[in-house]
């Protein structure tokens, strides 16, 4: 644990963020004030921030449709996020994106996206640019148990090898995609699929903030001395459904709560800082309180915030036609 | 005979074929849900439930649960098709095809031609298109002018619940690859569809309105909208046909010919972007083989040349309203 | 100014470019060819040999040999547009679209839409398309109706050298993701090319012949065959107009209804399969908006609803024919 | 090497079939006879005789770009192939596909492919069909070391894993993808992906005849016997250049020579089986010159062929439209 004081106080602010972001949202969705396909990532929030903490704002993430932490963590702005999911002209995207869609390019966030198995050919392409012209950046790929089985994985995670990309490929198994198990789903294993391809791979406890952080420290130091790209295998767990309205048939009441009490990774971190008395519980609960506030506020601005309207429609779509 | 909704016929379809024909498989991604999970090994039935209840009654062996692989999975089915079985592939989202697109098109679509007409491939893609669901621009298009543009497929395209049933079982049976379009609003439509199998042909649209002024050619979800225009602006007298595509490939010239004959005056209503899609194709075809007939300019509804927006307020402007065919209406009768 | 091939022109364009920008960057497979091999380090420059010499003047950290992984290749060339390089990315064949079109489509078409208008991406994608070479139903195709369908990007098909060079230097310039269209038989083609960089504005159709009885639309290959008619049927006292629409999205719609206007005649001629393809696309562009200019009904030649078929006989039967246009235009003109 | 002498004398006469046909096609090609896009598997001949050998009618592959080695090992009549590939009416697949799509489902032969990585998807699909019916037969894929790169592989490959199917994946690694070397082009290695998505995979020795009959036969048991699928990495070389018209410029001119001389998997054979007394020279010899006239006659035969016609263009693309 080398990370100073106000390291941990940002990990831990995140992961309030995210998961007060995704609490609200689940609420909201749940009320039906909140339109649209949402996919929470409540329960995985040491990955995000994990790995996060080690980029800047010129490193970039390619994210997925589970992307609200991955934003939140790269330092997207949490109101224009939620205005986003509601739709709002001023969402962070103009609320033609949504959930599946958010982006911030000053922010290194190269998008959620809404194909599974969108996001590592992207990412090769931001490592490319930074190899091609020598920034020392690297660029960071999420994607899921499920999508590591997708052929597009595959083929970028060659191309990152062959070519000697700055990349991270970080693979957030939470054990299901969708309703499907990834025992089931994923042949042979993840980490031996990365070094198949010439990858350093290896597994990481996602539940555990300090082991992702370690973990991804290494990796962008190796992509930064051009030794190559890696491939994180995060193991973790979801706590919401596969999206807002699943009712997880699939997973058996134990399980959920066995994720609830003893993989939440705002709980464990919390114990582990206090317990080695890196932070007072006091000052957590400040975090607690202020988070909580931020995104209350981000909710009713984003429901009084108005809608595009007509004449928004047209535009965007290309830089000129 | 009963009420059944949308979703319901579909699911009915499915089942009595399997009955029916031991060689029907469906597969996909959750086509069952909960594969090697410890809970519900009928979780979901596909993301719209669609195909819930298909794995207890036939078993894991014909309803199989997949990787999130569309390559492989389409490839599966092509593969497993020209060898025998009468797979049901589900694509889920057509929005997915660009990562697929090659087993469709180069592979099952082309097999019977490359092969010198040897080969019989009687694949079944069951896919969702279409807007109103605020699910943004890589879960909304249609994509449906795309896959007519291949030769070797079939498109069809269903707008209520008994179609539907009679379409799907006519593509199961079907020797020929086709590619099924469910639009996602649909599923819980109702209508009353018989117990009993029933096909319909391929190729014989169906004249849902019959009218004299103006004829609206539609095809999938928009067809409820121009019935539902027809029926409003008898008030005015105006009398509108509505012709229902239902297949887009083949494409049934005669009724299309047969509504321009009567009316002279043709709206074709398409949800899809408006470069080269269905609209344009049949606006063509009527331009070419019924000019004679024209009264007035052929207008097209579709959305424009944007990809769809997430949030409702522009979603709502984005697709085609009743209000827009009836002003369209209005226009050319003048 | 000197006579280049098409070939020449478009390596005169990307190595012009290149030296003007370091950001433009080539990647695909075998562009340099030799990659890893003891042997000649600029191998190949693609299949066609399009892209050699690049590699020697410009390294292989800007010309870069890939694996064959098309939706790496062009993602790769995506997410490098997106921040900051302006990639041209080759897709060799066409018809590969279909193992990597999501990335085309549903990401790079759409970054900027799904962003808010906050991204840009300058990517440009090379791609051979068309028949006459005797290479099969999956090499043959043209298939750019369905890039045309959507939104968000740009098409491009050049029909001489000249446009080609014109057209590709906008293309790499341009902020949006452009297909741009060469057609694999065009290579050898000569004509004036201005050794200096000079762009041609999209969206700018060129009338390649006037005239005044029958307006020929056309776009790429199939131009020359249109410009060869005209030449011919002169003799006869036919005066034809040839349009070269060279982009096809954005389209110059005002010079389709100006040939129109002037003719009254519309003939298209379009290689694409004939469902949902330009031809479609421009003859309902023309009915909606220059309905009462119209003389006679809209035709177009095109292929059939067939793939493209390998023996030289049948490929020969199956493509577009300067008799097949003859015949039209004596047909609407009596 | 427990063939028996009619099994030796089939693999001798398809090894030779293949050459000759590829010989001759080289030719026709270079004369200007014989049009199209033509991709020669001379040289790798060990490998389509090696596996096919161990397959029946029922028994399906799928084929590459070079197909016309596997078409003839799976037992597709060489005049029907020749005739297609001259375009002609009477051809395997009266003219409509030409070299790269040469099928004869009769024979199990599911069709030469003009798109890299094709093939990977449908043997998945041919031997779904078997586990379905309970057939016990065995769906063959063959493929190229740039192929093995390809998205679709890696998909077809776990899916193949996950569902245990009876399917072998041949991996023809012959060095090159086009002038692409695969020392390049494959991130690590190709065994060890197919081992990290769960399949049994082993490296053969491709110029070696017994070494591929060998290992296929136990794979061809293991799919049989319901032990999942196998992935072989075929290493072996191809004599002429990628296409016809590649003037081979990526590879050096001893290179060329080394394959001629040295990894002949005919001459290897022919050695082989000679030197062991297994069969004798002028046998072989004799295999040779009819396997020739064979072949001859399939040229000339070839070009009096007629073309098919005007009434042919529109058949054969749906069963019923
Ligand atoms: C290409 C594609 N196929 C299928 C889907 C539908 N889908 C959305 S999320 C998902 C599951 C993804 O699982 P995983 O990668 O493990 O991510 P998780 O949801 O667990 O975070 C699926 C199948 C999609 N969006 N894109
Ligand atoms: C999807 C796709 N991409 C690219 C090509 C062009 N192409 C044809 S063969 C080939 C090389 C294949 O290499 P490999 O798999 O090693 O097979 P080999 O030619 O060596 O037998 C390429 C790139 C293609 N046909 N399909
Ligand atoms: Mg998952
Ligand atoms: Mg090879």
């Amino acid at each position: 644990m080398q990370l100073n004081r106000e390291e941990l106080i940002k990990a831990y602010q995140g992961m309030c963020r995210i998961r007060e972001f995704e609490d609200a949202v689940h609420e909201e969705f749940a009320s039906g004030a909140l339109p649209g396909f949402v996919h929470l990532y409540a329960g995985e929030e040491a990955s995000a921030m994990g790995i996060c903490l080690n980029l800047n704002d010129q490193d970039t993430i390619a994210s997925t449709h589970r992307g609200h932490g991955h934003c939140i963590a790269k330092g997207c702005d949490s109101k224009g996020m939620m205005k986003e999911l509601f739709g709002k002209k001023d969402g962070i995207c103009g609320g033609k994106g949504g959930s599946m869609h958010i982006a911030d390019l000053t922010k290194g966030m190269l998008g959620a996206n809404g194909i599974v198995g969108g996001g590592p050919p992207l990412t090769c392409g931001a490592a490319l640019t930074f190899k091609t012209k020598k920034t020392g950046n690297v660029a960071v790929c999420f994607l899921g148990d499920g999508a590591s089985n997708q052929g597009t994985t595959a083929e970028s995670i060659n191309m990152a090898s062959i070519l000697k990309l700055p990349a991270i490929f970080v693979v957030e198994d939470n054990g299901y995609a969708e309703a499907t198990s990834s025992d089931y789903s994923v042949g042979g294993n993840i980490v031996d699929r990365g070094k198949a391809y010439g990858l350093h791979a290896e597994k990481v406890d996602g539940t555990d903030f300090f082991a992702v952080h370690q973990a991804a420290k290494e990796a962008v130091e190796r992509a930064k001395n051009n030794e190559g790209p890696t491939l994180l295998h995060v193991k973790l767990s979801r706590v919401y459904g596969h999206y807002e309205g699943d009712a997880i048939t699939y997973r058996l009441d134990e399980e959920t709560k066995d994720i609830k009490d003893n993989k939440d990774p705002i709980k464990i971190f919390k114990r582990k800082v206090t317990e080695s008395g890196l932070l007072e519980e006091s000052q957590l609960e400040e975090i607690e309180k202020s988070i909580k506030k931020e995104i209350e506020e981000a909710v009713s601005e984003s429901k009084e915030a108005k809608y595009p309207v007509e004449s928004d429609l047209l535009t965007d779509v290309y830089v000129k036609y | 005979m009963s009420k059944k909704t949308f979703r319901e016929s579909i699911n009915e379809a499915i089942k009595q074929e399997m009955r029916r024909d031991e060689n029907v498989i469906v597969l996909g991604e959750d086509v069952a849900g909960g594969a090697g999970t410890k809970g519900d090994q009928d979780a979901w039935g596909g993301p719209m439930a669609v195909t819930k209840g298909l794995a207890p009654e036939f078993g894991r062996e014909r309803v199989i649960d997949t990787p999130i692989t569309e390559s492989a999975i389409i490839g599966t089915a092509a593969g497993a098709a020209l060898t025998g079985l009468r797979p049901i592939a589900d694509l889920m989202f057509v929005d997915f095809m660009g990562v697929c697109f090659d087993q469709i098109f180069n592979q099952a679509g082309k097999f019977r031609y490359m092969f010198g007409g040897k080969a019989v491939t009687p694949l079944t893609i069951r896919t969702m298109y279409g807007g109103g669901l605020r699910a943004a621009s890589q879960h909304s298009q249609c994509l449906y002018p795309i896959f007519t543009h291949i030769p070797g497929l079939k498109v069809v395209i269903p707008s209520n619940p008994y179609d539907a049933k009679g379409l799907f079982v006519q593509a199961v049976r079907d020797d020929d690859p086709v590619v099924f379009f469910e639009h996602k609003m649909m599923y819980d439509d109702e209508g009353e569809v018989p117990d009993e199998l029933y096909t319909i042909p391929f190729g014989e649209a169906n004249f849902t309105r019959e009218g004299k002024d103006v004829a609206l050619i539609s095809m999938g979800r928009t067809v409820n909208l121009c019935n539902q225009v027809a029926d409003e602006v008898k008030k005015d007298n105006i009398s509108c046909s509505v012709l229902d595509l239902r297949t887009l490939s083949p494409l049934d010239e005669d009724s299309i010919l047969e509504a321009v004959d009567e009316t002279g005056r043709v709206i074709i209503v398409d949800e899809s972007s408006p470069r080269c899609n269905v609209a344009t194709d049949i606006s063509a075809l009527i331009s070419d083989k019924a000019f004679s007939s024209l009264k007035a300019p052929i207008k097209m509804i579709t959305p424009p040349h944007t990809p769809v927006p997430f949030s409702p307020a522009l979603e709502d402007l984005y697709l085609p309203s009743a209000d827009n065919i009836k002003k369209t209406i209005s226009n050319i009768l003048n």
